[in-house]
């Protein structure tokens, strides 16, 4: 432990005077965005022509903000700079906060504070939180997340840390134990059902009235026992023999050699063809997320077009 | 004792409940109420984050690391938008309980909070997530060079792919009738037929494979033969 | 896996123009593609489309049933997608009502009831503003469980919808008033961004009444790959991305202009095409680059010997 | 035929399995009645996904329907085909984890990847530079991140025992909590219990792109020789190893979310796929117990290969023979669980 700290605040050592000040600093800045915020909601509320303006303003401020932080992003593609540095930095903090305020509004008051104490979460944040019928047994099983997060705190103590190991034991084992379960039953088994089809396949029954709808009885079974689907028998080859293949290659026991280094030589290719695919595939998703924000820049922030 | 052989028990313990827990319909839902107590706990652990948060950019300041200026940037937009959110500042009031402050909802955009998320947060974030754009194609330069049958797979694919997704792959290849029997020379054909039996055969087996994969990890835990997160033995 | 230990010295390390180039400074691939990016948005460059066989399956499904026909549109997205999806969407409304088609909306996503209703407004009543609601058109809007709630509308749709979005009963709207179960569809599409869309649609509502209603989709580029095995057996037709979203757009205006407003229309349902400019640019640029890439190889190999 | 003989040994399994489970129900049922009663009342009141929930529980209970085996009131009978599969696939495992204590030799192919692992590390001790280890963005609850910080726990011993500086940012709190108890028992097991520096291991951001920026940011910055990307990823992979390859480090990654392995693969030195990084840190161990359960995974793999032959066998035999499309299909179904 080298002078850092661990959020206990006993490390911080000399520099203790010079965090007061700056946590100053930061609550006046806080203060001051409260008042600018708190004027501009009061004139909304008041109605009218002022607030059309404020909420026009904000707008227009908020889109001018967008712009820079855009661009300040985007500079980081030419090298590292302070500009891109500022925008990491307000993401860091603004994006830490929003989690922990949502985690905060949507998990621990209505589903902590609300079985613990139902009616002061009433009476003061939602008063729409249902009534529950056993409050009792609520209040106890709310109980066993809250200790194991005590627990987990702990690790902040001078002294027990380890007692922390056990809600992270927890947590990892019952992990496992669900993850085990579903995905024998959504991967391994639906995965491996799929992959069963007939390895011949023939044209589908009536060709759709092709031929006037003519193939009757016998003549149409007779027709359909008859064409093979090329194409289709080919595609379903070659995907029991990808899967197969590629099995072969996540073989830890044998060495790539002789028959099975064949095998695993062809999963590889299949896996190639597979990365190939996924990559290209992908492009276009990428090119759109740019493309909306450059329209951005250029429509919202600078009007062109 | 309580330290080593106790966590194991735990760790042992609560895997097995859970595994069986799901064959029988009186026990199914505890997956569900596990994960939510999970929820709850990575919310409490947010003070661990907080923390953490807090300490290590209050100790670049302190002792004036290079960049600590940036870390007082982090702080106040940390503290700014968490009062924003948790006294849920300018927060429209509840039409139907109008009286009470915390009823109402702080993430429109008429809300400090919201016009944080909407002009700040998202425009930073999307603009993160666009830069793939850039980096797809630098990847794609440096690394599909045709240095041996596989390299030659994986960028032969690629090409295959991106030229069938624009015009220009019905423009090449779309003068072949559809139905004629060199129609497989078509790119969109190519495109289905890559995507549909030879990546989707891939992609089974790799999730085959994933799936046995974590059945040995679990059980590795669960059987208490990894024992890698323990410290101080 | 080994893939690609060596790349690190690049093409460099001297040779001629060719060879160097492998090793190019990355930012002027960067500069390239935010260029071939942003010349075509601010010129607006449209390149034409030739409509791939799955948009001229989906059109053809939407013209071949009768005029008039009853057709479920569920918008299984928000506005994450609706760079990709919400032309879709301007295109499949469009299409529907100049053929005459009673439409029912409805989602599967929380926003996906406000992309719905922004295209009632921006495209439904903008360019057919004889439809009616509860006669030509009907809102169901979101309902919350997933493939539930298909399961359940395959077999009793009033159950699930009770009421239309705004609370009006269903009986008391002619367009669903005897409504009982999917099979009172001639169409039903679903535009969607994953889970739950057009998956949940094939496996629970198609395998109820396989052969009461046409099925078709449209899709994003990251999940289309799910979606191929079944079209066309089980999904007659498919959309992928901005792509499919450009060409199917090609094909609606083409035989459905606007006498009205030409020009309102070419912009709501010109959104695909003008998002596949950046598109083809990007993707050539990209061929490009590989192209390149490997013309470095070569000719700083066979420069510098053996490597 | 092989139907039935199937049910037989259905039929066997499930009878050792009820057994076990009826022990288990038996010394948890005051706490599964309560744990029910919590869960209908929750579904009662609390939007979708306890809807979802609602509707699974009567469901559950009458599922028995369409099954042969007679419903009971505290087993799922219509899970009993995937409690088979479990008993298989979990006992191949032990199946090998017991042959390893068995004192066999032990063989398994090497992994390039896996043998880069020091070699990366001292390459970042010599240059004086650091090595950075990225456990995926997602929390305890997707086993990547178990599977990430297992490995993490074996990267952690050799930078150690190298006094190599690893830096492991996360982007979960509880993460950060787990991979500090993993660093610190690898410094203990490394012998080294006092070179170990928690404040190395820290908390950035919940979000994903804010969590991308910081990383790259502090990768361009100070150039780690050795990043190892471990874990859940999604779209940041890309923009972590195109970054890591601008400064020139040696890149291990290792994932298994499967959109993202191209991308790895592409930028990265080493990749390890799907099942080979859940492999890795048994891997890394070195140790017998957990070299067998990867050959029991091949046990796994083996059992799976046949179904899927014997599938195929019976698919295309019924095309020419379609008597035999029902004992087709219900292998199929049966598979499927």
């Amino acid at each position: 432990m080298n002078g850092t700290g661990n959020g206990t605040g006993n490390g911080t050592g000399n520099g203790a005077r010079t965090n007061h000040r700056f946590l100053w600093i930061s609550l006046a800045v806080l203060g001051a965005s409260l008042s600018v915020f708190g004027t501009a909601m009061a004139a909304q509320a008041s109605g009218g022509d002022a607030a059309q303006a404020t909420v026009a303003l904000s707008k227009s401020i908020g889109v001018w903000c967008a712009a820079l932080l855009t661009i300040g992003i985007l500079t980081f593609l030419y090298k590292d700079n302070p500009f891109y540095k500022v925008c990491e930095s307000i993401l860091i903090g603004v994006s830490a906060a929003y989690w922990m305020v949502n985690g905060f509004w949507t998990t621990l008051v209505p589903n902590l504070f609300g079985k613990l104490a139902p009616g002061l979460v009433r009476e003061v944040a939602i008063p729409s939180l249902p009534v529950s019928e056993t409050p009792g047994l609520d209040m106890a099983l709310a109980f066993v997340p809250l200790l194991l997060g005590l627990m987990l705190l702990w690790r902040l103590a001078p002294k027990g840390g380890w007692i922390s190991v056990w809600p992270l034991a927890f947590i990892i084992g019952t992990t496992a134990g669900i993850r085990l379960v579903a995905s024998i039953e959504a991967d391994l088994l639906a995965q491996a059902s799929a992959t069963i089809r007939p390895l011949v396949v023939m044209k589908p029954a009536t060709p759709a009235g092709a031929d006037g709808a003519a193939a009757v009885g016998a003549a149409a079974v007779a027709a359909t026992v008859g064409a093979l689907d090329f194409w289709g028998t080919v595609g379903a080859i070659t995907g029991v023999v990808g899967v197969l293949s590629v099995l072969t290659y996540f073989f830890f026991s044998l060495e790539h050699k002789g028959a099975v280094g064949k095998s695993a030589r062809l999963g590889v290719w299949f896996l190639m063809i597979t990365f190939g695919s996924a990559f290209g595939l992908t492009v276009m998703g990428r090119i759109t997320l740019l493309a909306q924000r450059l329209e951005f820049l250029f429509k919202d922030w600078l009007g062109l077009g | 004792m309580l330290q080593r052989t106790v966590p194991i028990a735990i760790l042992s313990l609560s895997g097995l409940i859970l595994m069986l827990a799901y064959f029988s319909p009186m026990t199914t839902s505890w997956g569900e109420t596990v994960l939510e107590w999970f929820n709850i706990l990575a919310a409490v652990a947010f003070v661990l984050g907080a923390g953490n948060l807090l300490a290590v950019n209050l100790e670049k300041i302190s002792s004036r690391r290079p960049g600590w200026a940036y870390a007082g940037i982090t702080l106040v937009s940390f503290f700014l938008m968490l009062g924003f959110g948790l006294l849920k500042v300018g927060a429209v009031p509840n039409p139907e309980h109008p009286d009470l402050h915390f009823a109402g909802s702080y993430d429109t955009a008429a809300s400090p909070f919201g016009w944080t998320y909407e002009y700040v947060f998202s425009p930073l974030t999307a603009t993160m997530f666009a830069m793939l754009a850039f980096y797809v194609a630098s990847a794609a330069f440096r690394a599909f060079r045709a240095k041996n049958t596989e390299s030659i797979l994986l960028l032969g694919t690629a090409f295959v792919i991106l030229l069938a997704q624009t015009a220009a792959g019905m423009f090449l290849t779309g003068w072949i009738p559809e139905d004629s029997m060199f129609a497989f020379l078509r790119l969109d054909w190519m495109k289905v037929a890559i995507t549909e039996h030879i990546q989707t055969a891939g992609m089974r087996a790799i999730t085959i494979g994933i799936a046995l994969g974590v059945v040995a990890t679990s059980l590795r835990l669960i059987l208490g033969i990894d024992k890698s997160y323990l410290s101080r033995s | 896996m080994d893939t690609n230990t060596h790349d690190r010295q690049g093409g460099g390390g001297g040779g001629s123009f060719l060879a160097r180039l492998g090793g190019i400074d990355r930012r002027w691939i960067f500069l390239a593609m935010g260029l071939s990016i942003a010349i075509p948005i601010l010129l607006k460059l449209r390149f034409p489309e030739v409509p791939g066989p799955m948009a001229r399956a989906t059109f053809d499904a939407i013209e071949s049933i009768p005029e008039g026909s009853r057709v479920l549109l569920a918008f299984d997205y928000d506005p994450a997608s609706a760079g990709e999806l919400q032309p879709m969407a301007n295109a499949m409304v469009h299409h529907c009502a100049a053929r005459g088609h009673k439409i029912v909306f409805m989602a599967l996503w929380p926003l996906g009831k406000q992309m719905a209703d922004a295209t009632i407004d921006d495209v439904l009543l903008e360019f057919h503003p004889n439809y009616a609601y509860g006669t030509d058109y009907v809102q169901l809007g979101y309902k919350a469980g997933n493939e539930a709630v298909v399961k359940l509308m395959a077999t009793n749709l009033p159950q699930q919808y009770s009421t239309d979005a705004a609370g009006a009963a269903l009986s008391s709207l002619p367009l669903v008033a005897g409504v009982q179960d999917l099979a009172a569809f001639q169409l039903i599409a679903s535009i969607s961004a994953g889970y739950p869309g057009a998956k949940e649609w094939v496996q629970y509502a198609n395998s109820a009444a396989p052969e009461a209603f046409t099925l078709v989709s449209g899709s994003t580029g990251v999940q289309v790959s799910q979606l191929l095995p079944y079209y066309p057996a089980q999904m007659e037709g498919l959309l992928v991305a901005v792509k499919g979203a450009a060409e199917y757009e090609m094909l609606v205006t083409a035989k459905y202009p606007s006498a009205d407003k030409p020009e309102l229309l070419a912009e709501r349902l010109g959104q695909g095409r003008v998002r596949m400019g950046p598109q083809l640019v990007a993707h050539l640029l990209m061929i490009g680059l590989i192209i390149l890439g490997n013309v470095a190889m070569i000719a700083g190999r066979s420069r510098g010997g053996a490597r | 035929m092989m139907d039935r003989s199937r049910t037989h040994r259905t039929r066997r399994l499930a009878a050792a399995s009820l057994a076990a489970l009826v022990a288990t129900a038996a010394a948890m049922a005051p706490f599964s009645l309560a744990t029910l009663a919590w869960a209908g009342e929750l579904a009662a009141t609390s939007g979708a996904s306890a809807g979802a929930l609602a509707s699974a529980l009567p469901a559950a209970s009458t599922g028995a329907s369409g099954i042969t085996e007679p419903a009971v009131g505290w087993i799922n009978t219509s899970r009993l085909p995937l409690l088979v599969a479990l008993v298989i696939i979990c006992g191949s495992v032990i199946a090998g984890i017991l042959l390893a204590r068995s004192g066999r030799p032990l063989r398994i192919r090497r992994l390039a990847a896996l043998d880069a692992v020091d070699e990366a590390i001292g390459r970042a001790t010599e240059m004086g530079r650091s090595v950075l280890f990225v456990p995926g963005i997602q929390d305890m609850t997707d086993i990547q991140t178990v599977a990430g910080v297992t490995v993490l726990g074996r990267v952690a011993k050799t930078a150690a025992e190298y006094d190599a500086r690893l830096e492991v940012p996360t982007s979960r709190s509880i993460v950060m909590a787990a991979a500090r108890e993993t660093v610190q028992a690898a410094h203990f097991t490394a012998g080294r219990p006092e070179t170990y520096n928690e404040s190395n291991i820290f908390y950035i951001t919940d979000e994903q792109f804010g969590y991308v920026a910081a990383v790259t940011g502090k990768m361009v910055r100070e150039k780690p020789a050795a990043c190892f990307y471990m874990g859940a990823f999604y779209a940041e992979s890309l923009l972590f190893a195109e970054n890591g390859n601008s400064i020139g480090a040696i890149q291990i990654a290792g994932t298994a979310e499967p959109s993202q392995l191209p991308f790895f693969v592409a930028a990265c030195d080493y990749t390890l796929i799907g099942e080979e990084f859940f492999a890795a840190s048994a891997y890394l161990s070195g140790e017998r117990d957990q070299l067998g359960s990867v050959k029991g995974q091949d046990f796994g793999k083996l059992f799976i290969a046949a179904a899927i032959l014997i599938g195929c066998a019976l698919a295309t035999a019924a095309v020419f023979i379609p008597s035999l499309a029902g004992a087709a299909a219900s292998f199929k179904a049966h598979l499927g669980g």
